[in-house]
């Protein structure tokens, strides 16, 4: 039979219209775009948040050069998108709870898990997770994508208790390809959970960058298949994201449903430790990136307003230094654990059957044949 | 005190579960109003509510990973996959976090859930509704799998499985549903798990089995009785962690064992049990252990179902040489 | 820190728009709502979609008895829906690839395979399958949704050799929810594969309504996620759903792309024959959408152009009825398969360790000692 | 006739079937402009292109969803998955799809597809990255499971998999990615699948092992030697369809058999070949079977990931028990 032209299509009468916003409020060089939110007429406020930013950045970099020098394993770096981080943490609430991804070190910190916490899990010993943050947070979780049913789980269980607490779940460009994310979404939607999804769309997942990820012209709009409001923000710009993470939590927390808000920015660093970007990755584009980046930026504009200063500056970052030195000590004076501790945590009561097996690692502790 | 069904027993554990814990939710395709598609959960929507009793999106892996995220915040969720051949989605989540996030996080968090499916074939039902791949979820350590194989033992290990502060799959044989009935109890009772069942003591072979295949296995015992052959029956129960010790002792007492499951017979999860007795069971051995199960190839479509599964007359000439041979 | 109300989002400048158009041509009672596309005119055409949907019909509704009398497994009709399986079909070409699931009947009739061949296949007997239709269609999937990555796959067959060819693959409104089909369609995006996706919105998953399945308020508008054009089609009106398939098609043919079509029509049957609808749904509203059916729909607008008479009817259900009983005979008459064919194809060449458990069903075939 | 390391003779196999084969395509997650993240695939796409050499999104569902579609159109598609524990979300595919298309189809359509993984603990790295649960794999009818333990066997067997008709799962030991290397010949000959290797023969004791675990098999059978134990050591290399033949001649001839591998215990693959002895081995034997296997619990991070793995010194001490006993 015939086959006719798409232009049909535009003849035939729209049933439904959909938009995606976008917020941001400093430019790069820090010059305000559009009126602040209210909160950032407190210093104070853009302070913690600049702050929050540069410790981070202090504690990934010093993580890494651990890395460098065999003191600890891989490691994922914010470097970069240190504003989506403590954008959102800093939005949350003691009682919402984290379901956070394996990039989001800024985020634990501001949440109070210890620097030691974190380098410890990432030097590989899960005691790391036990994490002096909240008890309630999800830990670092590492099949991408994978947290994201979890994180709806986490805000049915809010839901069905009738309590005023949300679940933030952070996740990346590469993560909004798997089913997961998308099932949880669409359940989301449905039951108008409190849940926040957050996109951190540093336009690279490992060596595949966003224009083979998807062919979405935003993330954002994706939250259109699951029937609720994407927004996309300025990652670059900690007010932005911190703005409409505190106004999607606000809705959530008030019972008016889910919200997947899309951060724009960028990954200045390598994957991981384990990767080299030189491999795939311009370093001209990674220069003009770093224009953007979300400290400065804030930093500028804290300068421009005189709420930040040279001294300011500096003792900051002694401050960072010297908290950060002294977590890598804690982190290097942590005892080994004994082999059958392996067995542990495996159940809340290790069955009888397995006893035997924590036994022989226990005699083996310090005789193992072959060293 | 009476009399009912395997499903009907499954039932009645949920309802007195949700009734004693209110941190109990179930949830799953068609579990609300339309009560499951095999009835597991009728009723338990009008009783309990469409808060508590969810009717999810159709979608596997959702429910398993819900079910995580529910149960790190105290909730006690059971899920319902509504066939065996539908839970491939779900590995992932049990064994990357429901198996680990205890260990993960070193106690700080937990994951008390149960994910309920149906499994086995013998019901004429179309394509991957006979699946029966346990032995895949045996494997993964920190993970619980219990089967039934009555409705007393359905009632008592559903129990146990929801109270349980761990991950447990729950595996119904679909085949017995129906056919099953016995005096159930609705006392709030919960059987042991990781123990067997020794259903019927002999001196002569040792018949282990679980799920629906208990049926013919108890049926194969009768046969041999006749022929004046002391037969052992033990049902497994809870395959992961497995009561070896009960294995072993059978095994040391009659010398002759033969494990009969419908799944394929290659990694199947008879492979497990043999492999305990040829390494600590093997002095005592009066005979090759033998296993009669499926055979290695797809479950066929209803045609030929029948001939696929571990027939009486397979088990009972499988013991007979047993019994004959050394 | 303090929470805003989400109204600061209207202030927001809106960075992308999407809408989703709907496309039907005839009303329930077959009067024309807007011109018809070319092909309508052409009377032929017409009535082969007019025969095709009631040799569905017919089908369908014989095969429900046999199961009711024993004679077959359970099955799946698509009594209401069959404008959706013969608009789709019918839009294709021989070459093309149609990727079904299990409720396509009409669709697989029409691509050439047997009605003696579908019932072997839910009678219980995998040698259906091999199918007189297309020997490059893919075959029956019982797994909701998990046969849309196939029709990426094989869309990208299509486009790696370059071949103007397009697959087609269908699945319902509760597979919308599953992350396959959510994965299937984001790569189709990103490739601008040669693959059209049908979401059959029959507005039922057995008994879960589609406002549980989802939130969003079309089933077209999840394509905006993945990157491409959705449009929903009155899937009760035969020459709309042709309509949008060839276009769709026409368009994927010449490299612009996959789309996504939803079909909104109504499940007026239970869900199979092992369902029992009435458990969950009132039977008002089915009856109320017995007016909106797609065949008296179509035969309205036939009679009332004068290109169908009570005689063609009368032919048509005589022809009909025949060729089915004459199918049913043929499948009845089918001889049982040796039970060690269960090992005919479970690889190219059976590996020798398997050969000894051939045998043994070989030689239990006729004395399985429990009858 | 070069030395090369074990993940370049994947590169060269994958190379030269992409070469004599325009219906062989890879695809995965990094596999094109990087190269892959083990470098398994470094060079392929700048010599046979973007589209033949596919960087897909993040989706291992998508990718064997992707591989059964365009094998059963006639390509001989080639996915990876970067690590064995992201492989989880590919079984539903393996299991429902991948295995059975032939049969469903009575084959009119087929599923010529590999899935290539890297597997393995040892390598230091983050959680889900040492998995290796072979043994769910090796329980589906109608896939085969192939794993190489030196560069040699990588080439010839990758080779195999590709060019077999059926769908392959491919699992490469990570460990030995680098570790091992050897003199492989780019000839384009492949190996046969479904046969055992006999790296070294004796008359004292089979050890069988498969993967990165024969490095350690090995080191102990020299070991042992030393002691004067004649040690026969068996890569298994196809784990489905696997060798029976080769396991129980050699026990045949030793009676005495230690099984290595490095998944937990439990279900482990290990249980299979110990239950294929328990039934038709037995009357050789004259030792209980052994099984040297990883623990039953979570592979843990590195800092205890050694004390995880079965080290040369429980397979030497297991050998010399079972050469004591009996
Ligand atoms: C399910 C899964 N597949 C593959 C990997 C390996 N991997 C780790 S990070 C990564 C890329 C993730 O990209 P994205 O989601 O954008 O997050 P980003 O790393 O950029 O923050 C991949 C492929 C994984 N961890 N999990
Ligand atoms: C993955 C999977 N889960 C569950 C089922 C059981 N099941 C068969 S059909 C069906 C509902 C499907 O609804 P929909 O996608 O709307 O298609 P429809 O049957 O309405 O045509 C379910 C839950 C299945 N076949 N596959
Ligand atoms: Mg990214
Ligand atoms: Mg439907």
């Amino acid at each position: 039979m015939t086959e006719q032209s798409a232009t049909a299509d535009q003849e035939l009468p729209v049933i439904a219209r959909f938009e995606v916003r976008r917020r941001s409020y400093l430019a790069p060089d820090g010059k305000v775009l559009r009126q602040l939110p209210a909160f950032a007429a407190d210093a104070n406020v853009l302070r913690s948040l600049y702050r929050g930013m540069v410790l981070t950045r202090t504690f990934d970099l010093k993580a890494v050069s651990l890395q460098r020098t065999g003191r600890l394993g891989t490691y994922a770096v914010s470097l970069g998108q240190e504003a989506v981080s403590v954008g959102v943490a800093s939005a949350m609430r003691e009682e919402d709870v984290i379901v956070p991804s394996y990039r989001d070190n800024g985020a634990l910190l501001w949440r109070g898990m210890k620097m030691e916490e974190i380098l410890l899990f990432w030097g590989g010993d899960e005691r790391g997770n036990r994490s002096s943050g909240p008890a309630h947070d999800l830990p670092y979780c590492i099949p991408v994508g994978s947290q994201a049913p979890h994180a709806a789980g986490v805000a049915y269980a809010f839901f069905l208790r009738k309590q005023p607490r949300v679940a933030v779940c952070l996740f990346g460009d590469g993560a909004t390809s798997k089913g997961d994310v998308w099932e949880a979404m669409n359940f989301a939607g449905v039951w108008k959970l409190p849940v926040i999804f957050v996109a951190n769309n540093n336009q690279w997942a490992i060596s595949v960058p966003l224009k083979l990820q998807t062919a979405s012209e935003t993330l954002a709009q994706k939250a259109i298949a699951a029937g609720f409001v994407g927004e996309q923000v300025d990652g670059n710009d900690v007010i932005a994201v911190h703005a409409a993470m505190a106004d999607a939590i606000a809705d959530a927390r008030a019972g008016k449903g889910p919200r997947l808000i899309e951060a724009l920015t960028y990954r200045l660093s390598d994957h991981t430790t384990a990767d080299d970007a030189g491999r795939y990755r311009p370093a001209e584009e990674v220069q003009a990136r770093w224009k953007e980046e979300p400290i400065a930026r804030l930093r500028s504009y804290l300068v421009s307003q005189k709420v930040w200063g040279k001294s300011d500056e500096e003792e900051l970052v002694a401050d960072c230094q010297q908290r950060v030195e002294a977590a890598v000590e804690r982190y290097l004076a942590v005892g080994p654990r004994a082999p059958e501790t392996m067995f542990d945590y495996l159940y809340a009561e290790l069955p009888r059957v397995y006893a035997s097996q924590r036994e022989e690692l226990k005699r083996n502790r310090h005789g193992r044949s072959d060293g | 005190m009476a009399e009912v069904t395997l499903v009907e027993a499954i039932t009645l554990a949920l309802a007195r579960a949700m009734d004693e814990d209110p941190n109990v939710v179930v949830l799953g395709e068609d579990v609300g109003v339309n009560g499951g598609v095999f009835r597991a959960t009728a009723g338990l929507q009008q009783r309990f509510g469409a808060d508590r009793v969810i009717d999810t999106p159709l979608a596997e892996l959702l429910i398993s990973g819900l079910c995580v995220g529910m149960a790190t915040q105290g909730l006690k969720p059971v899920g319902e996959i509504q066939f065996m051949g539908f839970m491939y989605p779900c590995i992932d989540q049990l064994v990357n976090h429901a198996s680990r996030i205890r260990t993960r996080t070193q106690g700080r968090l937990s994951c008390p859930m149960v994910l309920r499916t149906p499994y086995g074939a013998g019901i004429r039902a179309p394509e991957h509704h006979s699946e029966s791949t346990e032995a895949m979820l045996a494997h993964i350590p920190g993970l619980r799998v219990v089967t039934p194989s009555s409705p007393e033992r359905a009632y008592g290990l559903l129990l146990g499985a929801i109270r349980d502060p761990d991950p447990v799959v729950f595996l119904e044989p679909t085949r017995i549903y129906r056919a099953a009935k016995g005096n159930v109890e609705d006392d709030g009772e919960a059987l042991p798990l990781d123990v067997a069942f020794i259903l019927r003591e002999g001196r002569d072979v040792t018949l282990i089995s679980w799920g629906a295949m208990v049926k013919e296995t108890s049926a194969a015992a009768e046969e041999l009785a006749l022929e004046g052959i002391d037969v052992e029956v033990i049902d497994l129960a809870t395959l992961k962690p497995y009561d070896e010790d009960a294995v072993l002792s059978s095994v040391a007492k009659t010398g002759r064992c033969v494990i009969v499951h419908e799944a394929a017979r290659t990694g199947g999860f008879g492979a497990e049990i043999a492999a305990l007795i040829a390494e600590r069971g093997l002095l005592s051995l009066l005979a090759p252990v033998v296993r009669v199960t499926g055979y290695d190839t797809i479950v066929p479509l209803p045609r030929l179902e029948q001939e696929y599964m571990p027939s009486v007359g397979r088990i009972v000439a499988a013991a007979r040489n047993a019994c004959q041979s050394g």
